[in-house]
């Protein structure tokens, strides 16, 4: 093919029926994330995107956390292809940048030793006698989004823009390091320059904040953070990242990973008791959403019920300057029941 | 007995005696106890005609400097000395007149206008004549005070002092006082005759009577005025050095110690720093004069010291290499003021050598000689070299202390005003040299050698390389052959000033050579410029120094030019043409070849490139 | 400020923003020549209180135009003035007066 | 016989003396030169190292020199052939001319920084090339940054495209250290407050006077030199560029945000001799790929792979301004000895 330069890479995005295979974090942490996305995809888009409830997780915490030998992971994976086969779709929709690194190393492996894709055969047939296919194609959860942009823009009245003056919103986008960095191939843009989220954001109106910390990584890593000791390594990165994009003050940030979105959210608590310091200027923090929430809400989905009053830092600013509407009595009410609020923290406002 | 005129007079006399007592106490009360005891026993005891000797021989008739400048000499004398004939005769004067001793002090002073004629052979002869004849004799030393400040070099002087503004008043005044006695004295005399030989050659030549009438009161007045004015000025300029000097002889004479740390306001450190004439001798011997450098030279140094500000910047820039306390007329102790008031600047600085316990443990047998050669050893490799041979040559046991690390002796630090916090390196030392249980410790370095022999009380004596190795030639334990080669040899600082030491080394060169005279050496040598007491003169100004140096030292084209200081030899070799060697590399070469030695370094070449 | 047991570390940067801390600033005006030190290491070579401890001077000159004014001040401690340093320095820096000043500096040089 | 001719390839300072002294020998010559206008890199630039002698004192002269001889501008050599004794330039705006030796006085380009993308050349406005902070004095071309900020922050990084094997470039182009240097002191003049740092590897001040420059920007304008090759530039707030490098000498990382980044780009052949035009090389290419030679380094002979065929100045390697003068002089001699006995 013509060589082109890598900023100009077009990753192809089957339009339609999607097997669709959930994130063990996104789901526990950012549920509202989760149904979001299914539900503009299926109601919104009209897509077909089936989702069978016997899946299980892709191994990555364990596998980032060398608890699993590689043979484990390539039966589990084996097993997800077998639902889909089973299922009669070809298109693999993963909803976390981990386990979409996982999907792709095994059928990477697979590829240069088809030996070891055998004996996975093996494996899964001696212990659930099932069968499984190759995916056609394995695309990620912002891959969608991203394609169908414009779909999801003409449906929305909403601009990332600040409603009162006009502005575009000054974003950050963080792309999970697993997304592009792994197979570059399988990313828009590639490697250096995944165009994913930044291209998401200004076909919305907003503008990418362009910070020199900006591919660094955001400390998230389960091999960081599972283990108390080494989570310092763990936020020390995140503070790098977050110190070097403050001086922008971007509005919001917009994540694919549900792991970066939760820790570069979750950090900015820790770092505030920590050192005293909030990296933006009104002491809120800086809102961090997934391009779920973010799809969710140029749709008018309620906040609320995308469960962004789950985060650490508060949306209510961000939702303001979009002027989205938000009742803030329900913010705390769970199907008309009250629930108590989490308590103050002593630094960041909320 | 009294005319208002003589009141300005008297108002400035007796407000100068109130504040000059004031600040004498001020300064003596600072004294501490010790010292106030030395000088109640000293009052009534044979020290204080000592001193009184020496307050004549000094104060009024200048004696040292006589000896180094007649002329200059003759000056102060005539001005302080017949200044003390005139208050003398004066009193003689009044006392014989009158009859009874105490008269009014002005009556003295204007004499010659309350009684213009006088008869009898003392009073009209003798005393008259003594009178006048002490008048002329301050006259002429005024003259040639003027002529040295149009022209010092007839006085013999290549520098004088720039003064401040309040030191050039007071001299407007000093030198306005007599001229003016002498016209008043004459217009008396022109008015009512009598008179000397030199108010009537005075009167005659310029006064004649119908003037002079109108111009006696008017003189007298201006000549009270002058003397009230100058005696105003006086505390607060140089002339204060006038008094004090007097009174800071009685205090040494008295053994009076000075006060610990910097404190130009306190007991003898006061009077010291306040006995500062300002005469300038101490600007020519300054090795930095000779390169332009005349920023920081004592005269400067002290005056700033009292005024108590921006004496910073000078007290860190003085070689320190002793030359202007040499010098000093007064003897005021220069080095010590300098050092101490480098210890209140840099008070700040902590410097901790507490990591030198348990280093260079050399626990080894007797030996005869300990050899230290300090830091700059091991920049000149050479004459460590000469030394120990020297010494196998001679057959003299030794052990060379620092072969392989060497702690400071601690002067530079002294010298940077840090001496406290060179306590550690100064026990480290002592305990290694004792250590070594030797009988003689022996350094290349005059720093070390100083600093070994005043610091540190050693159990055992201490030499420079040069005293010992003209031992070693007394002795016969080394014996060299004269060769013609000449010689000129640079008196380290830290060597002759410092330590007093000038013959050892010129006995070595005599024995192997011929020793080339030099315009400034001994203990008026020069500096080579890049002593170690200079803490912020720029590279370039030492090496102006050094060059002016060398220009002394080769000045009679002699073939070597031979020191016994590493720093210095450093120093000279950076920049000299002539080869530079230390007196033990001229004591080794000399013993291969007798003959004129060849010249081991190439003349730089000099191409002149006519256009 | 709550115990985490854990603590987020300092970027190691040297931070050459900000302009050169005052004292510094003073201190270099005082000695000019202090500028002029390319870190050649012949004084840490000749150094005699470096045979016993760390005391390198180039280094120390380093900090202080990194503005490391703690570092600089706690190591200028072992210099014993000795000027062996000056004697070799290439580019005729007046060492001896650095250090005095070093180790003298306060947040505001005052003398 | 008829007076001889020599073509010249190039009309920098090079080509501009060899022209007048070969005029001077009594030879004709045309000078053949693809830009607009005569002069090389010197009419871009503003001040000469190491006494700040403006360009134009060292331009003119050259200029002056070649009056009357016919120059064709903007005509580039496109074929340069040879049979027998005569050689014939083709241009590619259609000029022939047959001369009896070729004088090549192509010189240098300097290095693409766009090529080191991690200095961030052509995507952030603050980088600059050493070449356009030149024009910038000159007036030729607007400051990268607003000129009336308080204390602009300027930062230098030395050996860009030089000593770099990932440019394909191992040579040391020689001058980039000493005009740092000097662009550093003009930057402190003229703008007073302002603050310069320079990232270099080592500091070649190789020439008489330089190290009393290197000395004035120390001591007289506090240039910061600090010993670490810059790794990355990246965007600051409000277009700024924030610079990452070690300083090697501390050990430490070190962070500074800068208003201009100047990159001191090295040299590069013009003319890159390359296996397919090797029918003109002089013997093997010399040092650093690219470049010319026309003779070992140390011995006068000439390698003389086709008689008649000479090169002079910067195209034989990274020169300054006076190596290039002098090899331009001496190279022109060397074709009127060739010249003499061809006759």
């Amino acid at each position: 093919m013509a060589n082109i330069s890598w900023k100009d890479y077009e990753k192809r995005v089957p339009d339609d029926h999607f097997f669709y295979v959930r994130s063990c974090i996104r789901q526990t942490f950012f549920p509202g994330a989760e149904t979001a996305l299914l539900n503009i995809l299926r109601n919104e888009l009209g897509k077909d995107v089936f989702e069978d409830s016997r899946h299980t997780t892709c191994t990555g915490i364990g596998y980032h956390s060398d608890i699993i030998p590689l043979e484990t992971i390539m039966t589990m994976v084996a097993r997800q292809l077998s639902l889909m086969t089973e299922a009669g779709y070809r298109n693999l929709l993963v909803s976390c940048v981990t386990s979409f690194g996982i999907y792709l190393e095994m059928l990477d492996m697979w590829k240069h030793f088809p030996e070891k894709l055998e004996q996975t055969r093996d494996a899964l047939r001696k212990t659930t006698g099932r069968e499984f296919e190759l995916p056609q194609s394995v695309v990620h959860a912002s891959d969608v989004v991203f394609h169908f942009r414009n779909e999801i823009l003409k449906r929305s009245s909403v601009r990332l823009m600040n409603c009162k003056s006009g502005e575009p919103l000054k974003v950050v986008e963080h792309v999970g390091c697993h997304y592009a960095k792994i197979f570059p191939h399988e990313g828009f843009g590639g490697a250096e320059f995944p165009s994913v989220l930044s291209g998401l954001v200004e076909s919305w109106g907003g503008t990418v904040v362009d910070y020199p910390e900006r591919r660094h990584c955001c400390g998230f890593g389960f091999r960081h953070y599972l283990i108390q000791e080494n989570r310092g390594y763990s936020v020390s990165n995140a503070k790098v990242k977050f110190e070097s994009m403050a001086p922008f003050q971007p509005d919001f940030i917009v994540a694919n990973c549900p792991g970066c979105a939760m820790f570069l959210d979750k950090w900015q608590y820790t770092l505030a008791e920590m050192t005293g310091k909030t990296f933006s200027a009104h002491g809120h923090g800086i809102p961090v959403l997934t391009h779920e929430e973010l799809a969710g809400l140029m749709l008018g989905m309620d906040p609320w019920k995308l469960g962004l009053q789950m985060h650490q830092v508060q949306v209510e600013s961000l939702l303001d300057k979009l002027g989205i509407l938000y009742a803030p009595i329900e913010k705390y009410r769970l199907a008309g029941v009250d629930i108590k609020p989490p308590a103050r923290p002593s630094v960041l406002m909320v | 007995m009294y005319h208002p005129f003589v009141l300005p007079f008297v108002v400035g006399f007796s407000v100068m005696g109130v504040v000059l007592v004031a600040r004498y106490i001020y300064w003596l009360r600072g004294m501490s106890p010790g010292n106030r005891q030395r000088v109640l026993w000293g009052f009534f005891s044979r020290s204080t005609l000592l001193a009184v000797k020496e307050i004549l021989q000094e104060s009024l008739l200048h004696l040292k400097i006589f000896r180094v400048n007649p002329l200059l000499g003759f000056m102060h004398a005539s001005l302080a000395f017949g200044w003390f004939m005139l208050i003398v005769g004066g009193k003689l004067e009044t006392w014989y007149y009158t009859g009874n001793f105490f008269n009014p002090p002005y009556y003295a002073i204007f004499f010659r206008y309350f009684e213009p004629l006088t008869e009898g052979f003392w009073m009209n002869g003798v005393l008259l004549f003594y009178m006048e004849l002490s008048l002329l004799i301050v006259l002429s030393g005024l003259s040639i005070a003027v002529v040295k400040r149009i022209r010092k070099k007839v006085v013999g002087m290549n520098n004088t002092t720039r003064h401040n503004p309040a030191n050039r008043i007071a001299l407007f005044f000093l030198w306005m006082v007599f001229p003016l006695r002498l016209m008043a004295e004459s217009a008396t005399v022109a008015v009512h005759g009598g008179g000397s030989f030199l108010t009537t050659v005075t009167s005659s030549l310029f006064l004649s009577h119908d003037w002079a009438v109108w111009l006696e009161l008017p003189l007298w007045w201006a000549y009270s005025t002058g003397l009230g004015l100058f005696f105003l000025a006086l505390p607060f300029s140089r002339y204060l050095h006038i008094p004090t000097e007097m009174v800071m002889l009685l205090l040494k004479k008295w053994g009076v110690q000075p006060e610990p740390g910097f404190n130009p306001e306190k007991g003898v450190q006061a009077f010291e720093v306040h006995s500062c004439p300002g005469c300038g001798v101490c600007l020519d011997v300054c090795p930095a004069m000779g390169a332009g450098i005349n920023s920081f030279q004592s005269a400067y140094f002290v005056r700033q010291v009292r005024a108590g500000h921006n004496y910073e910047t000078i007290a860190d820039m003085c070689l320190n290499c002793g030359a202007c306390k040499e010098a000093c007329p007064v003897g005021i102790s220069l080095e010590s003021l300098r050092l101490d008031a480098r210890s209140h600047l840099h008070r700040k600085a902590n410097f901790d050598h507490r990591y030198l316990h348990g280093t260079m443990t050399l626990w080894r047998d007797t030996t005869e000689v300990v050899l230290y050669t300090g830091c700059m050893g091991r920049i000149n490799p050479k004459t460590t070299q000469a030394v120990k041979s020297l010494l196998h040559e001679a057959g003299v046991k030794f052990i060379h202390l620092d072969e392989h690390e060497s702690i400071c002796c601690g002067r530079p630090m002294a010298l940077a005003g840090a001496a406290e916090q060179a306590k550690m390196l100064i026990q480290r030392n002592r305990e290694l040299i004792h250590g070594q249980n030797g009988q003689l410790l022996v350094t290349t370095c005059p720093i070390c050698y100083r600093y070994f022999s005043s610091e540190y009380d050693l159990n055992i004596p201490v030499l420079h390389h040069s005293q010992f190795l003209w031992q070693l030639i007394e002795t016969q334990k080394l014996n060299r052959h004269k060769g013609n080669l000449r010689y000129a040899y640079h008196d380290p600082c830290e060597l002759g000033r410092g330590a007093n030491c000038y013959d050892e080394p010129r006995n070595l060169l005599y024995t192997v050579g011929e020793l080339v005279a030099l315009s400034s050496e001994r203990n008026k040598a020069l500096c080579c410029g890049n002593n170690i007491g200079s803490l912020t003169l720029a590279e370039e100004q030492k090496q102006k120094i050094t060059a002016n140096t060398l220009t002394v030292l080769s000045e009679n084209s002699p073939d070597y030019i031979v020191t016994a200081c590493p720093m210095c030899k450093n120093t000279l070799s950076r920049q000299s043409t002539l080869p530079v060697r230390d007196l033990a590399e001229v004591m080794l070469e000399c013993k291969e070849v007798n003959v004129a030695g060849s010249r081991t370094r190439k003349k730089q070449a000099s191409v002149n490139v006519t256009p | 400020m709550i115990n985490f047991g854990y603590t987020a570390s300092e970027s190691r940067h040297i931070d050459m923003d900000e302009r050169l801390h005052p004292a510094i600033e003073k201190m270099l005006h005082r000695e000019p020549s202090l500028k002029e030190c390319i870190a050649c290491g012949r004084c840490a070579a000749v150094c005699t209180a470096g045979y016993f401890t760390g005391m390198q001077f180039y280094r120390l000159n380093l900090m202080a135009h990194r503005g490391l004014i703690n570092e600089m001040k706690q190591a200028a401690r072992a210099c014993m003035l000795c000027g062996k340093c000056q004697m070799t320095c290439p580019k005729g820096v007046n060492i001896r007066h650095g250090v005095l000043l070093m180790s003298q500096i306060t947040d505001v040089l005052d003398v | 016989m008829s007076q001889q001719k020599v073509a010249i390839v190039g009309a920098g300072p090079a080509g501009l003396q060899a022209a007048a002294t070969l005029v001077s020998l009594g030879v004709s010559v045309e000078i053949f030169e693809r830009n607009g206008s005569p002069g090389g890199h010197l009419k871009q630039w503003h001040a000469l190292f190491p006494h700040f002698q403006n360009a134009t004192h060292a331009l003119n002269p050259l200029l002056n020199g070649v009056k009357g001889i016919t120059m064709h501008l903007g005509s580039k050599v496109s074929e340069i052939s040879h049979n027998g004794n005569t050689w014939r330039l083709l241009s590619d705006d259609g000029l022939k001319y047959e001369s009896d030796a070729v004088l090549l006085t192509t010189g240098f380009n300097l290095f693409d920084a766009s090529r080191k993308e991690e200095y961030g050349y052509g995507v952030y406005p603050g980088v600059v090339t050493s070449a356009q902070l030149e024009e910038m004095f000159n007036g030729q071309r607007p400051w990268p940054f607003d000129k009336s900020l308080a204390a602009p922050k300027i930062g230098f990084v030395h050996c860009v495209g030089s000593r770099d094997v990932k440019c394909g470039n191992r040579f040391c182009s020689k001058v980039c250290c000493v005009t740092a240097v000097k662009q550093a002191i003009e930057i402190r003049k003229r703008f007073s407050d302002s603050a310069v740092t320079c990232f270099y590897m080592d500091l070649r001040m190789y020439g008489l006077g330089f190290e009393e420059l290197y000395h004035e920007a120390q001591v007289n304008h506090q240039v910061q030199f600090i010993r670490g090759r810059l790794s990355e530039a990246s965007p600051a707030v409000s277009g700024k560029i924030q610079v990452k490098a070690e300083d090697t000498l501390m050990g430490r990382p070190l962070k500074l945000t800068l208003d201009m980044l100047v990159l001191m780009v090295g040299m590069e052949p013009a003319v890159k001799l390359t296996a397919q035009n090797n029918h003109l090389a002089l013997g093997k290419p010399g040092f650093g790929d690219g470049f010319m030679a026309d003779r070992e380094l140390n011995t006068p002979e000439y390698l003389q792979v086709t008689p008649g065929l000479f090169v002079a100045g910067a195209c034989k390697g990274p020169a300054s301004l006076p190596d290039t003068i002098q090899d331009a002089k001496a190279v022109s001699v060397d074709v009127y000895n060739f010249l003499k006995t061809k006759s």
